[in-house]
């Protein structure tokens, strides 16, 4: 019974991440005037890969990429489990850095400065990310999800600091200008496709699978600040969800794609200043 | 079921086109045209393409840059060449350093006539190439 | 030194729409030296002159850039003109006028779109082109032809506009006016379009002139140089003054190219006030003979046009040197030291359209 | 500061709904000087061969004895010179454009005695 | 329009000549090259939007010096006009060896056809 | 009671041996023999003593002590002299200082005190015994190959190698000195024994640089000695013992913060905090089995060894909190600044400092979780960055150099080397290893002691730490579209030692809960008088072991696949420009030109010029205003 709930967690949330990733397709596109793609043309996409040929440079930096996926799932599972979101955290981070290894295996140009990219990013939200899993301990004294979505009280209520830091920081997570330096969405860029630039058919959708995972643990984050025991909070909690997805979708649309300097300073300014302040001050009420 | 016709990626390549056609293509991508309706997305890279487009007739210094390109993309791949320059060489058939249409270097799927090809020309191309690619996919 | 990445950047690279080549030498990300190769492009068609007649030469001429191709093909006829002595139609000057300042608009239009597309602002990009479309309407209404129009000839221009076609374009280009102004908001208000557009590849006056800047370029960079001011076609009856900026860096010339969008609109409503009826073309007879050098300004700068004509209808040489190829020298200067996120923005910056360059 | 300066214009833009013009179902208005591609009425045709010397791609041949007017159609750069020089007025630049095809395309124009019959190779 | 100037040098007066035009603050517009009845290299220069041509009678067997000492950017100029039609033009900063365009006939506009 | 004096004196007799023996077999099959003697000494001495533990007092104490005065009058003397020969008169005014003072308290003060144990053996011994008699002898073995290799490479050096190991094996009988002793003044002599080892093994090359260096350390080091010396002369006035086990479990009163002060500044020094780091950087200058040995996996433990016994008496204290920020600040500062470098040595010193100021941290905090950390965190630290040391020496001698941009051939030279790298690498950062256990419990215990400014540097830290280790792993990885290989041997003495520490890499995580439940929870719970619990969830210890089988498994089930691959192998990517092999692209002077890809250094934002001075001067503040802070208490 157990392992079904986990298995369907596993199935679920790639089915829910990449029907949130042809919404997002269709709304940038109404943002920008145009009509857009249908809803699953994110699943076409990813079919079509699959029937693609896979082309490599070597046989080895395909197997980072599916290491990645894997620390994905588990780090998904752990999370919608309500299992400890720091452990959750550091098999998301494993993951990160297994696919940044994939770049660099290739040794090809714009793979590697694409990884070198994906790295500083990482270097630049892991802070506010672990802050966000401290905050949540601090607000709740528990790190176990199911302990902090079964509180009294929303951990907005002290942490709202650190969620307006947490949603900075999504920006990099969703891959979302203006923090899309390692590989962006978005056809052209000058490290071309960055981090994929050598991945193709099933290894490229692997990625695509990769990424709505990631979009699912983004929104997880989200989510409980805001679930508490009364199940009315848990609808609000997705609405949330919802409307920091579009506030994303907004930010990608409005904002040209900054310099690493500027990614990295900003970030680090904004978990400084949102972090810290906000876990000081909870610090001195506790 | 196949989705290869679902989803075309686009690699855009620019022989020696006079910039007219190219940015005929690049409209096919705004607003009006929007080509990401049919799940066309421009990637720019080879890796991740289905379809290559090409734009101006081929001359000495690109030979090796197409048949590279072409080489570099997985299959199946289908190439469209995109104006009279790119199936002919259309007025700049007879410069000295034209080698003529793209099919002289790489096989050439479809022929998109116009000087410059309009984006309506250029979407039937790209959706002409799709039953290619289908052919191909069964092929392999 | 040490740590030292070297890439290639180019010929085929998403955001360059056009083929060229750099040799990146990068210390993390920043440009320690870029080194171009160019010859993408290069068809030889100034030597076309000898197989196709005068007449005919046009329709090359106009196909040295698709982009502006009215100009290349006005500019040809030009100096054609001036060899012959044709004294062109006034309607026809200002017709020719007209098309030049729409060039210039959907020059500038699609130039902004790149630029936003160089540094990830997506939906700008699309804004910029959706606005462009309502140019290529009115040129396909006027000329049949979304980008070669394939109106100008030697002696005039082979269609006319009627007076609610230039009605009807005052209106679109009214509207228009009111969109552009929230798109060039973005452009030079937004912070993160700032960030990436401000103090990057600062070019000073000393230096745009000391590496043959043009056009744009040169006028964002307080050099005041705009061989329209010189009068030609129909400017000579318009009220116009070249639009400079300080800043020299990629801001400042966004911000001259926005100006310069403003101003062919309302150089488009002074011709349209004041174009006289009449004929649009003269009959031209025989065969040129002699030369001239012809100069105009492109929405990228200043182009020259050298025509040697024998008497025969196969012209001696047609050379054109095109603002990209002047302007290269002050992109390659702007490189040094940059960004590699900045190098799209860089080379976008000149405008750079390497088919005219390379011809 | 000032951030998200687009939101407005993207806002106007998702509610006014899709600029795009649904292509394949509905196609955009074309202009009466939209030039698209080269038709002939064949009989009017004189066989002069002036289209054919004026053509800057050579895409037109003519040939007098089998009355035979052709056109490569993946030559022609759509200049419209041949129409202009044209002493009948029988070429004439239609609307639509030539069709992407799989491979080359000549239109071959013979004039028969009463009807004209297109065929392609 | 403005007159056309033109002004025909010899070759061993060219860097005199462009460093005074230099020196009076104008700037190189084009260099032009011609070839018919002989080769005819014309330097175009600008100054307030005069435009300025000197002219230079030459053939492909004397050796011309680049300009590229006085006007750095003249270097495109100068390496394309001795690529595409044999001008021995010699001092050119920096110097690509013919192989700017890359093309597969050697200086296609000095063949006679 | 006999193991373990022969735990202190098999490894002198061992050094006495080298020192003696002329022929280079012979002197290399002893270093064997002693080094296995030791590792199997230590593994009876702690199977002996593991569960009890023993508490030792010494009938002749009078005479070893003698000893014990000669020969530290013996080392002021040497000091004193090459100080003034080198005119570094400052180190003889500090080794005058600290034993003109020392010689008057034994002769005078204490007389009078009584040492009930001399020495204590207990499962925080243990562990240390354990990490110093393991780690330290595979070390010495290690050296064997190295040295023989790294004369052949450096013919420029004068060949001293009896000297050197003799001097290794002297360090190991100091150290285990040091973690065995309760009597503060034998601690202290073993103390300045491991300084002059340190001193010799950075000179050993005699260039000048090496001389600066060693100097350098040297007089950082006495100045801790003095400090050192004046705590123990403190308590021994004051309090009337010399007992380190008496002085813990006194109260952490205002005048008691005085000696700790004192002490804790000498830990300091000797674990290289931040404005005392410096000698810790220039001592990579030593031939790399030293400073695998001493510069990161044991000596620079022995300051925090010492932070960690005198824990109870730091925590919420002024010292106790100087302490934490000092750490903090040398964390995080040396965390960034090992962005900036690429020379592999200096990246692992800048990166041993870190995870010393992280240790020093969690041990100044001192509750029981975090002690738990700190301790865990000495352990895998030891064998993780030992393994990363020997392993950069030996791809030193294979590819030449140690600049971590070159290192991407190292697969093609020897995928077991790569392998064995890559191991260490992740067991210093990556999230099922032992670093980033102790990392999470440290973060825990940081939250409920409520120290929030350490939270927000750790977050910082590690950060900047995944970014460096990650990259150096990007570089080991990236040559793996090359086929050919060139099988160089490295040599077995090299090999065996490293393949064992790889394997204790990996064992030590799968065993931490063992380690956890016999050895660290008995003596916390001893420590604090209540029972311990374990701080990470027996779920999440589970999760953890199922990702590292993850981990384990995975490469493993991907081999079937490479047998009967049939993808189509193309070129890299290059823009169009590819010439075909992967390595080259047509450049803009249309020639080949060689691709070239090297990491991010940020040299701007993180490197030493940067950062270097703002750390010294904020980390020498924390300590001025905990000395105001101190005086305030007492006042």
């Amino acid at each position: 019974m157990n392992i079904l709930i986990l298995i369907g967690i596993a199935m679920l949330a790639p089915v829910a991440g990449g029907l949130l990733t042809g919404i997002d397709r269709i709304i940038s596109a109404r943002l920008q005037g145009r009509q857009g793609p249908p809803l699953l043309q994110p699943f076409y996409d990813v079919l079509k890969l699959c029937q693609k040929e896979s082309i490599e440079v070597n046989s080895m930096h395909r197997f980072f990429v599916y290491i990645s996926l894997a620390f994905v799932v588990f780090t998904t599972v752990i999370l919608l489990s309500g299992g400890d979101i720091l452990l959750a955290i550091f098999a998301l981070t494993l993951g990160s850095v297994f696919f940044v290894l994939g770049g660099y295996a290739s040794n090809s140009p714009y793979n590697t400065i694409g990884s070198e990219r994906e790295l500083l990013q990482i270097m630049a939200y892991e802070p506010m990310v672990l802050l966000t899993c401290v905050g949540l301990y601090y607000a709740e004294n528990s790190f176990f999800v199911k302990d902090i979505v079964a509180a009294q009280t929303p951990s907005i209520v002290y942490l709202p600091g650190v969620f307006v830091g947490l949603i900075f920081i999504l920006t990099f997570k969703l891959r979302k200008s203006p923090f899309d330096l390692s590989m962006s969405h978005h056809g052209h860029q000058e490290i071309v496709k960055g981090i994929t630039t050598e991945y193709s058919g099933k290894d490229l959708a692997v990625i695509e699978v990769t990424h709505w995972y990631e979009v699912i643990i983004a929104l997880a984050l989200v989510y409980v600040f805001f679930a508490t025991a009364a199940p009315m909070s848990h609808v609000f909690a997705v609405i949330v969800c919802l409307l920091v997805y579009f506030l994303e979708i907004i930010i990608d649309n409005g904002a040209a794609r900054v310099k690493w300097q500027q990614a990295l300073k900003s970030a680090w300014i904004v978990t400084g200043i949102m972090g810290t302040v906000n876990l000081i001050i909870l610090s001195f009420f506790k | 079921m196949s989705v290869v016709k679902k989803s075309p990626w686009i690699l855009h390549y620019d022989g020696t086109s006079c910039n007219g056609c190219d940015i005929e293509v690049l409209a096919c991508l705004t607003p009006l045209y929007d080509v990401e309706r049919f799940g066309i997305i421009n990637t720019g890279n080879p890796k991740h393409a289905d379809i290559l487009l090409i734009t101006g007739s081929v001359n000495e210094q690109n030979i090796p840059v197409v048949k590279q390109l072409y080489e570099q993309m997985p299959d199946p791949k289908a190439v469209v060449a995109v104006g009279i320059c790119a199936t002919s060489g259309g007025i700049f058939a007879e410069c000295y350093n034209v080698v003529g249409g793209v099919g002289k270097v790489i096989p050439v799927d479809v022929y998109v006539p116009g000087c410059a090809a309009r984006p309506e020309s250029i979407i039937d191309g790209v959706v002409k190439a799709l039953d290619i690619l289908e052919v191909k996919r069964k092929k392999r | 030194m040490g740590n030292r990445t070297i890439v290639p950047f180019g010929p085929q690279h998403p955001v360059l729409p056009e083929p060229i080549h750099l040799d990146l030498v990068l210390e993390d990300e920043r440009v320690i030296e870029a080194i171009p190769r160019i010859g993408y492009i290069h068809r030889g068609l100034e030597k076309l002159v000898e197989k196709k007649d005068y007449q005919q030469y046009v329709y090359v001429a106009e196909r040295i850039c698709g982009i502006c191709s009215f100009m290349h093909g006005m500019g040809y006829c030009m100096s054609i003109e001036s060899i012959m002595e044709v004294e062109i139609p006034e309607r026809a000057k200002f017709l020719r006028t007209i098309w030049a300042e729409l060039s210039r608009l959907h020059s500038h239009l699609l130039w902004l779109g790149l630029l936003a597309d160089a540094f990830g602002f997506e939906s700008l990009f699309m804004q910029s082109w959706k606005l462009r479309e309502q140019i290529l309407d009115i040129f396909e209404e006027t000329t049949g032809g979304r980008v070669i129009f394939s109106v100008c000839e030697v002696g005039g221009v082979k269609k006319d506009i009627s007076s609610e076609t230039l009605n009807k374009m005052k209106e679109v280009l009214t509207a228009m006016e009111k969109e552009l102004k929230e798109a060039a908001a973005v452009f030079l208000n937004d912070s993160t379009v700032k960030l990436r557009t401000k103090g990057v590849g600062v070019l000073s006056r000393e230096a745009a002139f000391e590496l043959g800047a043009v056009g744009p370029m040169a006028r964002a960079s307080g050099i005041e140089m705009d061989i329209r001011s010189q009068g030609y076609a129909a400017y000579n009856q318009l009220d116009f003054k070249p639009i400079t900026d300080q800043g020299g860096d990629c801001y400042a010339r966004t911000k001259v190219r926005i100006g310069e969008l403003f101003q062919s609109i309302d150089l488009i409503r002074q011709c349209i006030a004041i174009i006289p009826d009449g004929e649009v073309k003269r009959k031209v007879t025989g065969n040129p003979k002699g030369e001239h050098f012809t100069r105009l300004e492109q929405p990228r700068g200043e182009v020259l046009y050298y025509a040697k004509a024998n008497g025969t209808k196969f012209l001696d040489r047609v050379r054109v040197r095109t603002p990209t190829f002047a302007n290269v020298p002050a992109l390659l200067e702007t490189l040094k030291n940059c960004s590699l996120a900045d190098v799209p923005i860089l080379i976008l910056t000149i405008d750079p359209c390497i088919s005219c360059t390379e011809r | 500061m000032s951030i998200l300066r687009m939101s407005k214009t993207l806002l106007k833009n998702l509610l006014h709904g899709p600029y795009t013009v649904p292509y394949p179902v509905k196609r955009k208005e074309t202009y009466e000087r939209t030039r698209g591609k080269i038709e002939i009425s064949i009989d009017d045709c004189i066989f002069c061969g002036m289209c054919e010397r004026k053509c800057p791609t050579g895409a037109i041949q003519t040939d007098k004895s089998k009355a035979l007017w052709s056109i490569e159609r993946l030559q022609c750069i759509q200049c419209g010179y041949c129409s202009e020089v044209c002493p009948k007025k029988c070429l004439r630049m239609e609307n639509q454009y030539t069709e992407p095809s799989y491979g080359n395309v000549r239109d071959e124009y013979v004039k028969c005695m009463n009807t004209q019959s297109p065929s392609e190779s | 329009m403005a007159e056309q100037i033109l002004k025909e040098i010899s070759a061993n007066d060219l860097l005199a000549e462009t460093l005074k035009i230099k020196n009076d603050g104008y700037r190189l517009v084009a260099v032009t090259c011609t070839n018919k009845d002989g080769m005819e290299l014309t330097y175009s220069f600008d100054k307030d939007h005069e435009l300025l041509n000197l002219r230079i009678l030459t053939d492909t067997e004397t050796e011309l010096p680049s300009i590229s000492i006085i006007y750095p950017y003249s270097f495109l100029y100068e390496n394309e006009i001795k690529e595409l039609f044999g001008v021995k033009i010699t001092g050119i900063m920096p110097d690509f060896n013919d192989s700017l365009y890359k093309i597969p006939v050697k200086t296609p506009f000095q063949m006679n056809d | 009671m006999g193991a373990i004096t022969g735990l202190i004196l098999f490894p002198l007799a061992a050094a006495l041996g080298i020192l003696l023996v002329k022929n280079d077999e012979v002197r290399n099959m002893i270093v064997r023999v002693g080094a296995a003697g030791t590792a199997v000494l230590t593994l009876v001495v702690v199977g002996l003593y593991f569960k009890s533990g023993i508490a030792l007092s010494f009938r002749l104490e009078k005479a070893i002590e003698a000893v014990m005065a000669i020969a530290e009058t013996a080392i002021a003397v040497y000091v004193i002299s090459i100080g003034i020969k080198y005119k570094k008169y400052v180190i003889s005014v500090l080794s005058f200082v600290q034993a003109a003072a020392m010689l008057c308290f034994e002769f005078t003060v204490k007389h009078n005190i009584e040492v009930k144990h001399a020495m204590i053996f207990d499962k925080l011994t243990a562990i240390m015994v354990l990490v110093i008699g393991l780690v330290g002898s595979l070390i010495c073995i290690y050296a064997v190959g190295y040295m023989k290799t790294y004369h052949i490479h450096h013919k420029e050096y004068k060949e001293r190698k009896n000297f050197f190991f003799a001097v290794l094996f002297l360090f190991l009988s100091a150290m285990f000195g040091i973690v065995l002793s309760n009597d503060l003044t034998w601690m202290y002599f073993c103390w300045e024994l491991t300084t002059l080892c340190s001193f010799l093994l950075i000179g050993y090359t005699r260039t000048k640089e090496a001389r600066n260096n060693s100097f350098r350390a040297l007089l950082i080091n006495l100045g801790g000695g003095v400090a050192f010396a004046a705590g123990i002369i403190f308590i021994g006035i004051y309090y009337k013992t010399l007992e380190l086990s008496v002085v813990t479990s006194m109260k952490p009163e205002a005048a008691m913060m005085i000696p700790v002060f004192f002490l804790s500044l000498a830990a300091l020094t000797k674990s290289a905090q931040l404005p005392f780091s410096s000698w810790l950087l220039g001592a990579m200058v030593a031939p790399t089995p030293s400073s695998a040995l001493l510069h990161s996996a044991t000596m620079v433990k022995a300051g925090v060894y010492l932070i960690i016994r005198l824990a109870p008496l730091l925590g919420a204290t002024p010292v106790g909190k100087t302490v934490t920020f000092v750490g903090g600040i040398t964390f995080l500062a040396c965390s960034l600044m090992a962005i900036s470098q690429s020379d592999a040595k200096k990246i692992l010193a800048y990166s041993t400092l870190a995870n010393l100021g992280l240790i020093v941290i969690c041990a100044s905090i001192g509750t029981q979780e975090s002690l738990w950390a700190a301790i865990l965190l000495i352990i895998f630290h030891a064998v993780s960055k030992s393994l990363l040391f020997i392993s950069v020496g030996s791809i030193e001698h294979q590819i030449g150099n140690r600049d971590v941009e070159n290192m991407d051939v190292l697969l093609e030279i020897s995928k077991k080397l790569a392998l064995y790298m890559m191991i260490g690498i992740a067991g210093m950062f990556l999230a099922p290893f032992g670093m980033l256990i102790s990392k999470w419990v440290a973060m825990k215990a940081f939250i409920d002691s409520n120290n929030v400014i350490i939270v927000i540097i750790l977050a910082y830290g590690s950060a900047a730490t995944l970014f460096y280790w990650t990259k150096w792993m990007g570089k080991l990885v990236s040559r793996a579209n090359m086929n050919q290989q060139s099988e160089s041997k490295f040599h077995l003495d090299e090999e065996i030692p490293i393949t064992i520490l790889a394997g204790m890499v990996v064992v030590s995580c799968f065993t931490f809960p063992l380690v956890s439940k016999y050895a660290l929870i008995p003596y916390l719970t001893e420590v604090f008088g209540r029972t311990a619990l374990i701080p990470i969830g027996t779920n999440d210890i589970k999760l953890m072991l199922c990702m590292l089988s993850m981990l384990i498994l995975l490469p493993i089930s991907f081999i079937p696949i490479y047998k009967n691959d049939k993808r189509r192998k193309v070129p890299v990517y290059m823009a169009g420009e590819n010439t075909g092999d992967n390595e080259t692209f047509y450049g803009a002077m249309n020639e080949k030109r060689k691709m070239e890809l090297s990491n991010w250094y940020m040299e701007d934002y993180f490197g030493p010029k940067r950062l270097t001075l703002w750390s010294d001067v904020i980390a020498a503040a924390i300590l001025v205003s905990g000395v105001i802070m101190m005086i305030g208490g007492m006042a």
